[in-house]
């Protein structure tokens, strides 16, 4: 069970190291060198447990939930400090009335209770590890290089790496922590150090919009994070033993007991999946650099929010409330696919497709029946890889052509050719046939036809992914579009960051080939043991879309063919002359030059209108929720 | 980052057989600017009066537009006349009339045939111009040419239609109605059309009268404008009454035109009943000398041929102030903030004929 | 055929926007706006319209000279005077759209002050 | 499950098919203008003169995304008729017209950029209403197999009237044909002159007319299946469906792509939606 | 095979015509005249046609258009000039915006005379051109050809 | 909502015989005044030149000396202008139009064959030099 404290323990070591390591070289030595033991961790740990289903631990060390709780009164008198210094009284507020709770918690109950089990692993969270311990630290390898450019380019902005890279790994630690941690407890202080973290990296530029969007994410994830206390009162309440603070008891112990908690942590988990009343905070946190949006979307952070509600997805089957959690989900997906139609900021369109993402698990989880958990994991890895991706590829267009602007990449197939074909790829794994996520929502809809109300999420998927099909691909064939004046600009790309964006193109394409491998490896065995029954694809099904991605991949080829023998010719402008960098004569003797931009259809998918409409219908719902788990209590 | 697409619109484009030479700046698919430019047609024929001697003008001035080239002829001529103080026979004014109310049909059936063409509706595009066919038809049977009439002299006419085709032109009109008033139906009453054409490219009653619409571009927007009621030719014989619209759209200047072909119809009747026998030319003696703004009502509205004669039998000027030429402006102001898809249609509605805006 | 009444004033160019705005609060509209080379100079008549009422008044300007725009008074006026320009190289001040003479290209600037024909010669000779 | 020779057959006798079905197509439109219309086999015409002639591109890649798009139709025709499974019939046929799209997108272009815009919307319009249409024929036969659901003896249109109506509407977004000829025209002129297919030429235009015809024929395919509990029918339908969109096509004017969005969204979907919640009420009731 | 005779698709552009033609060579896809039923279709894109069809002479403006319209259409293609002013210029030849018919810019293969010319003189003009397109076809064939055996073209087209 | 307007008309058309003349399997229709192309009877002509100097498009050459009558048919914008001039009415326009033509050469030589009477020769006509002006 060493490798599950090694992975715990190991980057918050190296997070220290590197809060100590001015030295840049020297840094660079630590974090690969930190990067590539996670990442051999995860795999190791990967091949030790993956055939064996769910393991418990306990830790030896006695004094380990002291410590925690310790750190935490550090973790919440810190924010209590900044609270009052920036005049952020909600923050304040909700910081108190947490650390009310937890104090409650800790000194009536909890003096004297050991869960027997603190540390547990099973399929999922090898999953989740995987996704952390390889992404997340491939990440951290591309922003060794990206935080260099940002610098130079951001003069203004204080050098603050070592804390950056510091919180990267706290980070990283802390996710393991989460998904390894079978203490309600310990999951919780894992919980609020990942707040903590996307707190402080968020507000990494120290500009007033930065600290404004640092704060919004801090209250939102804080108000999640009393719900998640409130979650711990009430088990401890319960049944002041403490036997049903273990994920695994309380999963078990049936819904009398269950369905509170787990509505209040699943309330937890949407304001940390950033689900639509609480959007906003994700959208805010694009202004940190690019490397911590990549990390906050794909792998960690919002991840841990559909993590703990797919944990308790089987409690929520078939209820009321796992149905309203479900419904939160959807619209969001629906609401927030559209919203991303109208934004032209690159990152925006990503963080809104996050969202969308996640509420289409959250959706999957909360309505819960195992076809359902099984298409929620498969988005789940699907999403954390071709999003991550993403990130780093727009992060580092961004570094060259100056802009986040999807409007200005258009001709990036002419000016970084290949960066442009990751980019493809990696939008290519969003929505289209046969890659991963497509593959998951086709489950998903299959699956939901036979939940109860399916027909609503049906409906929602069939609109909202033909809604992401209008996002992406007006993105594709924007940087698709050859320019003939495009110069080309990719050369000046470091090779760290040549080998992360390789490597995850890589990981989209292998992933899609061998989902049924992980499918029947991970997936199916945890779905098996949580429900008993499991789903997959028909061996059919999945034949075809191997050839279909083999078809793919072949395609190019045929660019070959057409090498001699074909005569270029300019576009048709009207028969009006043109020159070669698309500039013609206009009326009034005005040389004018092509311009084309896609469409944003602010007018009925405008950011704010849908936003507003999204967050009084998933608040309505969430209200609704309340009373419904008021009345359960009562 | 501007979300702006550039479109060279024309001058080849094919909703427009003529090229029109606009750059639209589009933001989604709504024009957020559009410029014009013109000349891709300049020919400079009002030049050509300094070539040619006053009686051969005639035959450019036909040829200044195709569509309606007879009322160009009998524009330019009444102004000669006018000049020379030339008293034309009553039976050429009404042979002049005759055919400029058929060329007006043969126009109008034309653009609402290109009208049905700029907005999808293929079938009605080849309706329109099956009905036109019966319009040229009578043309070709009465002046010997289907689009270039030529039919047109300083004098008078050429050619004189006798009693008995007249009689025949009148019978074969009411088959000719029939057929109009099913169609005119559908591009009155339909809701696809309808959806395409209300409340598009609205031109207000007073942008008309400050942007100086002519024709069925003024009518539509309720000013009533048409020259025929100064009782030109044969038309101060005849009784009729301008159509007019008042909302402005192309839904209006579509009805205006729409329900000019049954007024025109019921001119001509009028004409073929009360035409008066007698020469159909006076002897021309003599140069023009002097100068005269001869306006007449062509399909799209007023056409203005100033000529001005200096003894010669070359004319010192002859200027073609047509229709088009006016109505620009309001196109101009009507393109603003609508949609590219309109873009044709809007344009269409106003009946665009390049070839003699430009000359 | 009625014959139509014209009228024809010639008015000094420093009194031409005072007329033209006089015609416009009469409510006429604008009819035409038109050049003429008379000899050495050029005739340019603006002719307005109310109630089948046709009016004209003429200005008489030496080729460089430049005139106002009406343009201001009658929006749509742009058009004739940036054609009028093209042709015949008036200038024109103050247009509320100003094509720079590129309304009508041509192949040789202001076609109309002197015309030139691409003639052959006697027909004999083709 | 999954027939290979219904695959070859379709892959074989689709383009046929769907020449002459676009060949009668036409010969019909033109008789309802009045007109004596082009021979039968003049869409064969075309595409072998299409195919003779010199291939002019703006630029390589155009050629790439155009044999995608054809390979694509074909593998997601091939696949229904093989009797694959619905959905992934449906997302295949997507890709594939995610392809056309990125063609028209590649030339850089304005028009065939805003016709790929417009594309775009289209895919948009239509693909919820395909969807609910696979998931009301998995609803009344439990399976997403076409082959399940072709054999099934069940009368599927008696379950499912609003979905075809639905269906028949994109059915006519899909055929590209008027009101919604959007983002592409045939015969009659548009405004973006000849919307995605702007930049192509010759071959490339042949692929995709060849495409088109796959396409057509797939989408009978889909009708027949409404009705495939009696073939008879089946064939007749097809052929009212067919005649129903050619005279759609020639009494309404192009619509906008507003239009377009909302009424294939709010009429077809709410169609399709009404009818499935109904279905979906019946069998809870049932059960 | 000729399927090029049998589907020559349009392209009509204005070039300073004064509409006669033009609505003439209109007039030919409506049902009184219909040349679909040679398959032959108005495409309005030259990278469609085959066919290019030009009315009116060609003025200054026109010039570079119509070279550009013409280097956009793929071969095999033939143009043909319909009406006087395409052919020579005609009536407005000698003003000072015209250079004349349009064989002084781009290959003409049929002349089609009339002012305007008629629907059925076009018609005729249209079928002679096909003749000249399959000859066109075939030499381009064999140019093909001849560069896929690695003679070099002899002094081939651009 | 009143869609399918059209319908009638349609479904009209689609019944009844197309509308279509299909030409060239049937003549094309002309009428007794169609201007189809110029015709001269060289016998009857006198080399007058009234139809070249009155041809607003300068189609006709008539040479005095030669004895040729020459038309452009590229040029001849088919107006009946020469046909009223002429004082003989040796020309006359035919109903058929002139055929399409593959080269740029549209002139036709006619030879005048006329042979003049016995009689004094009168002046020419006056206003010769006017076209330069």
């Amino acid at each position: 069970m060493i490798e599950l404290p090694f992975l715990i323990i190991f980057p918050a070591i190296a997070a220290v190291l590197l809060l100590f390591i001015a030295n840049e070289t020297l840094r660079d030595a630590v974090v690969k060198i930190a990067a590539l033991l996670i990442g051999a961790g995860t795999l190791y740990a990967f091949f030790m447990y993956f055939q064996s289903g769910l393991q418990l631990f306990s830790v030896p060390f006695e004094p380990a939930s002291q410590i925690m709780f310790v750190l935490e009164l550090f973790i919440a008198l810190y924010i209590l400090y900044v609270g009052i210094r920036c005049r952020r009284y909600l923050a304040v507020l909700l910081i108190i009335i947490q650390s009310v709770l937890l104090i409650y918690v800790e000194s009536v109950f909890v003096m004297g209770i050991h869960p027997e089990f603190n540390l547990f692993i099973d399929q999922f969270s090898l999953i989740m590890a995987m996704i952390i311990g390889i992404i997340g630290t491939l990440i951290c390898v591309y922003a060794l290089r990206y935080m260099q450019t940002y610098h130079a380019h951001h003069a203004e902005i204080t050098d603050r790496r070592r804390l950056f890279f510091f919180m990267f790994f706290v980070f990283l630690s802390a996710m393991f922590g989460l998904v390894f941690s079978n203490n309600l407890l310990w999951v919780f202080f894992f919980w609020e150090i990942t707040t903590l973290c996307s707190f402080i990296l968020i507000g990494y530029s120290q500009t007033k919009e930065a600290t404004k969007n640092a704060f919004l994410a801090l209250e939102m994830n804080l108000l999640g994070g009393v719900a998640f206390a409130g979650a711990l009162f009430y088990l401890l309440y319960v049944d002041p033993s403490g036997q049903f603070l273990g994920i695994e008891q309380l999963l078990t112990s049936g819904y009398a007991i269950a369905l509170v908690p787990a509505v209040l942590i699943g309330f937890a988990g949407i304001t940390k999946a950033a689900l639509m009343p609480f959007s906003s905070w994700l959208v805010g946190a694009m202004v940190a650099p690019t490397p911590v949006s990549a990390l906050l979307h794909s792998s960690t952070m919002v991840k841990a929010g559909v993590y703990i509600i797919v944990r308790f997805a089987p409690v929520y089957t078939g209820t009321m409330e796992g149905l309203i959690i479900g419904l939160v989900g959807g619209f969001t997906f629906l609401l927030a696919s559209a919203i991303a139609i109208s934004q032209s900021n690159a990152k925006k369109v990503l963080a809104y497709s996050t969202i969308a993402n996640l509420g289409l698990i959250v959706a999957c989880a909360g309505v819960g029946t195992y076809k359902l958990v099984w298409a929620a994991i498969m988005l789940i890895i699907f999403h954390a890889i071709a999003k991550s991706l993403l990130f780093l590829c727009v992060g580092t267009v961004e570094h060259r052509i100056g802009s986040r602007d999807i409007e200005d990449m258009s001709g990036l197939i002419v000016r970084m050719p290949k960066i442009a074909v990751m980019m493809f790829i990696g939008i290519a794994g969003m929505f289209l046939a046969p890659f991963g996520m497509l593959i998951s929502k086709w489950a998903a809809i299959e699956a939901f036809i036979e939940a109860q109300f399916g027909l609503i999420f049906v409906a929602i998927l069939a609109f909202g992914g033909s809604i992401t099909v209008l996002f992406w691909s007006k993105w594709m064939g924007k940087i698709i579009s050859v320019i003939p004046s495009g110069e080309k600009v990719e050369d000046t790309v470091k090779k760290e960051k040549w080998f992360v964006l390789y490597l995850l193109t890589a990981l989209t394409v292998i992933v899609c080939l061998i989902f049924p491998l992980i499918s029947s490896a991970l997936i199916e065995p945890f779905v098996m043991s949580v429900y008993g029954q499991t789903a997959r694809l028909s061996q059919d099904n999945i034949m075809i879309m191997a050839m279909m991605i083999f078809l793919l991949m072949l395609m190019p080829f045929s660019l070959l063919l057409y090498r001699d023998g074909v005569k270029h010719v300019p576009a048709y402008m009207g028969g009006r002359p043109t020159t070669t960098d698309m500039r013609f004569q206009g009326s009034m003797g005005i040389t004018r030059e092509t311009e084309l931009s896609n469409y944003y259809f602010e007018e009925y998918f405008g950011e704010k209108r849908l936003l507003m409409a999204g967050t009084a219908l998933c608040f309505g719902l969430i209200l609704l929720a309340g009373v419904l788990l008021t009345g359960v209590v009562l | 980052m501007s979300r702006q697409i550039v479109m060279p619109f024309g001058p080849q484009h094919p909703v427009l057989p003529e090229p029109i030479h606009l750059d639209l700046v589009l933001e989604d698919e709504t024009v957020v600017d559009v410029i014009p430019s013109i000349g891709y047609v300049h020919r400079g024929l009002e030049t050509l009066v300094e070539k040619r001697q006053f009686p051969e003008y005639v035959y450019i001035a036909e040829r200044t537009c195709g569509i309606c080239s007879f009322i160009h002829g009998m524009t330019y001529c009444q102004g000669v006349e006018r000049v020379m103080g030339l008293e034309v026979p009553e039976r050429a004014h009404y042979l002049r009339t005759i055919w400029s109310e058929y060329s007006r049909l043969h126009s109008h059936l034309l653009w609402l045939g290109l009208f049905a063409d700029g907005m999808g509706f293929e079938n009605l595009f080849m309706n329109a111009w099956k009905h036109r066919e019966f319009v040229l038809d009578v043309m070709e049977e009465t002046t010997g040419g289907r689009v270039i009439q030529g039919s047109c002299k300083v004098g008078g006419v050429r050619r004189d239609i006798d009693q008995e085709t007249l009689k025949k032109m009148e019978r074969d009109l009411k088959g000719f109605e029939k057929g109009l008033k099913e169609m005119a139906n559908v591009f009155l009453n339909d809701d696809s059309i309808a959806s395409r054409l209300r409340g598009v490219g609205v031109l207000s009653r007073n942008d008309a009268y400050v942007c100086g619409a002519v024709g069925p571009t003024g009518r539509g927007s309720g000013v009533p404008i048409d020259i025929r009621m100064t009782g030109y030719a044969a038309y101060g014989e005849v009784d009729f009454s301008p159509v007019v619209e008042e909302d402005g759209d192309c839904y209006a200047r579509c009805a205006v035109r729409v329900n000019e072909l049954f007024s025109s119809i019921e001119i001509i009747r009028q004409l073929i009943d009360r035409i008066p026998g007698g020469e159909i030319e006076v002897k021309v003696k003599g140069n023009p000398d002097g100068e005269y703004f001869s306006r007449s009502e062509q399909p799209r509205g007023e056409l203005v041929h100033y000529v001005k004669g200096n003894g010669t039998k070359y004319l010192a000027r002859s200027r073609i102030r047509t229709p088009t030429l006016t109505n620009i402006p309001p196109l101009v102001k009507m393109l603003q903030g609508c949609e590219l898809a309109d873009v044709p249609v809007i344009v269409l509605s106003i009946d665009p004929c390049i070839g003699c805006m430009e000359r | 055929m009625k014959p139509e009444n014209q009228e024809l004033r010639v008015i000094d160019t420093a009194h031409l926007i005072g007329e033209v705005e006089d015609f416009r609060n009469k409510g006429y509209r604008l009819v035409n706006v038109s050049c003429t080379r008379a000899g050495e100079e050029f005739e340019i008549s603006y002719s307005f319209e109310l109630d089948l009422r046709f009016e004209n008044i003429r200005i008489i300007i030496p080729p460089d000279a430049d005139i106002p725009s009406i343009s201001g008074i009658y929006w749509g006026a742009f058009i004739y005077e940036n054609e009028m320009h093209d042709l015949f190289g008036v200038h024109v001040r103050g247009m509320n759209i100003d094509f720079k003479g590129n309304l009508i290209r041509t192949t040789v600037p202001y076609p109309f002050r002197n015309t030139s024909f691409k003639g052959e010669g006697p027909c004999q000779d083709r | 499950m999954i027939s290979l020779t219904n695959a070859i057959l379709f892959l074989l006798l689709a383009p046929v098919i769907g020449g002459l079905v676009s060949g009668i197509d036409r010969k019909l439109t033109a008789r309802m203008q009045g007109r004596v219309g082009p021979p039968i086999l003049q869409p064969f015409y075309d595409v072998g003169k299409l195919l003779e002639k010199e291939n002019l591109v703006v630029t390589s890649s155009q050629n790439y995304y155009i044999l995608s798009y054809i390979v694509f139709i074909v593998v997601s025709g091939a696949l229904f008729f093989a009797g694959g499974d619905l959905l992934l019939v449906i997302f295949a046929f997507t890709l594939a017209h995610i392809f056309l799209v990125l063609g028209a997108y590649a030339s850089y272009s304005p028009y065939s950029f805003v016709g790929a815009e417009r594309e775009l919307i289209q895919i948009i319009a239509y693909e919820p209403m395909i969807i609910l249409s696979a998931v009301g024929m998995y609803m009344v036969t439990k399976s997403f197999f076409v082959n399940e659901i072709a054999a099934s003896e069940l009368p599927l249109i008696l379950y499912l009237p609003g979905v075809f109506i639905g269906f028949l509407m994109v059915f006519t977004i899909k055929l590209r044909k008027s009101p919604f000829d959007l983002s592409t025209s045939h015969h009659a002129h548009q405004e973006l002159v000849k919307g995605v297919t702007t930049e192509f030429t010759g071959p490339n235009l042949a692929r995709i007319e060849i495409a088109h015809w796959y396409e057509n024929v797939f989408l009978l395919g889909f009708v027949y299946l409404f009705f495939a509990f009696n073939p008879v029918i089946a064939i007749v339908a097809i052929i009212i469906a067919y005649l129903l969109e050619i005279l759609i096509d020639n009494t309404f004017s192009r619509v906008k792509w507003q239009f377009t969005l909302k009424s294939s969204w709010i009429v077809a979907g709410m169609m399709g939606l009404v009818n499935l919640g109904v279905l979906y009420y019946l069998a809870g009731v049932l059960v | 095979m000729t399927f090029l005779k049998k589907s020559p698709w349009l392209l009509h552009y204005d070039a300073s015509s004064c509409n006669g033609c033009d609505i003439e060579v209109l007039a030919c896809l409506t049902p009184l005249y219909d040349v679909e039923r040679f398959g032959i279709i108005n495409t309005g894109n030259p990278k469609h046609a085959d066919v290019f069809v030009v009315t009116g002479g060609v003025n200054e403006q026109n010039r570079e258009v119509i070279r550009n319209i013409y280097e956009q259409i793929p071969e095999p293609k033939v143009v043909v000039a319909v009406g006087i002013c395409a052919t020579s210029g005609g009536i407005f030849r000698e003003c000072y915006n015209m250079s004349g018919g349009i064989d002084q810019l781009i290959p003409v293969d049929v002349y089609v005379p009339g002012c305007a010319a008629r629907p059925e003189s076009i018609i005729d003009g249209i079928v002679k051109s096909l003749e000249i397109l399959e000859e066109k076809r075939i030499q381009m064939k064999e140019r093909a050809r001849q560069i896929k055996q690695g003679r070099s073209p002899g002094g081939g087209e651009r | 909502m009143a869609f399918f307007e059209m319908a009638k008309t349609a479904i009209r058309s689609f019944v009844g015989k197309p509308a279509t003349r299909r030409y060239p399997f049937v003549p094309g229709k002309v009428t007794p005044l169609s201007r189809g192309h110029v015709t001269i009877d060289v016998s009857s002509c006198i080399s007058c030149g009234m139809c070249m100097k009155k041809c607003p498009s300068e189609a006709i050459c008539v040479n005095k000396e030669e004895k040729t009558w020459i038309i452009d048919r590229l040029r001849c914008i088919v107006c009946n202008s020469c046909v009223e001039v002429c004082p003989v009415h040796c020309l006359t326009m035919d109903t058929v139009y002139s055929p399409a033509v593959t080269t740029h050469s549209g002139l036709e030589v006619f030879y005048i064959t006329y042979v003049k009477p016995e009689r004094p020769p009168k002046a020419d006509s006056v206003d010769e030099n006017k076209e330069q002006a």
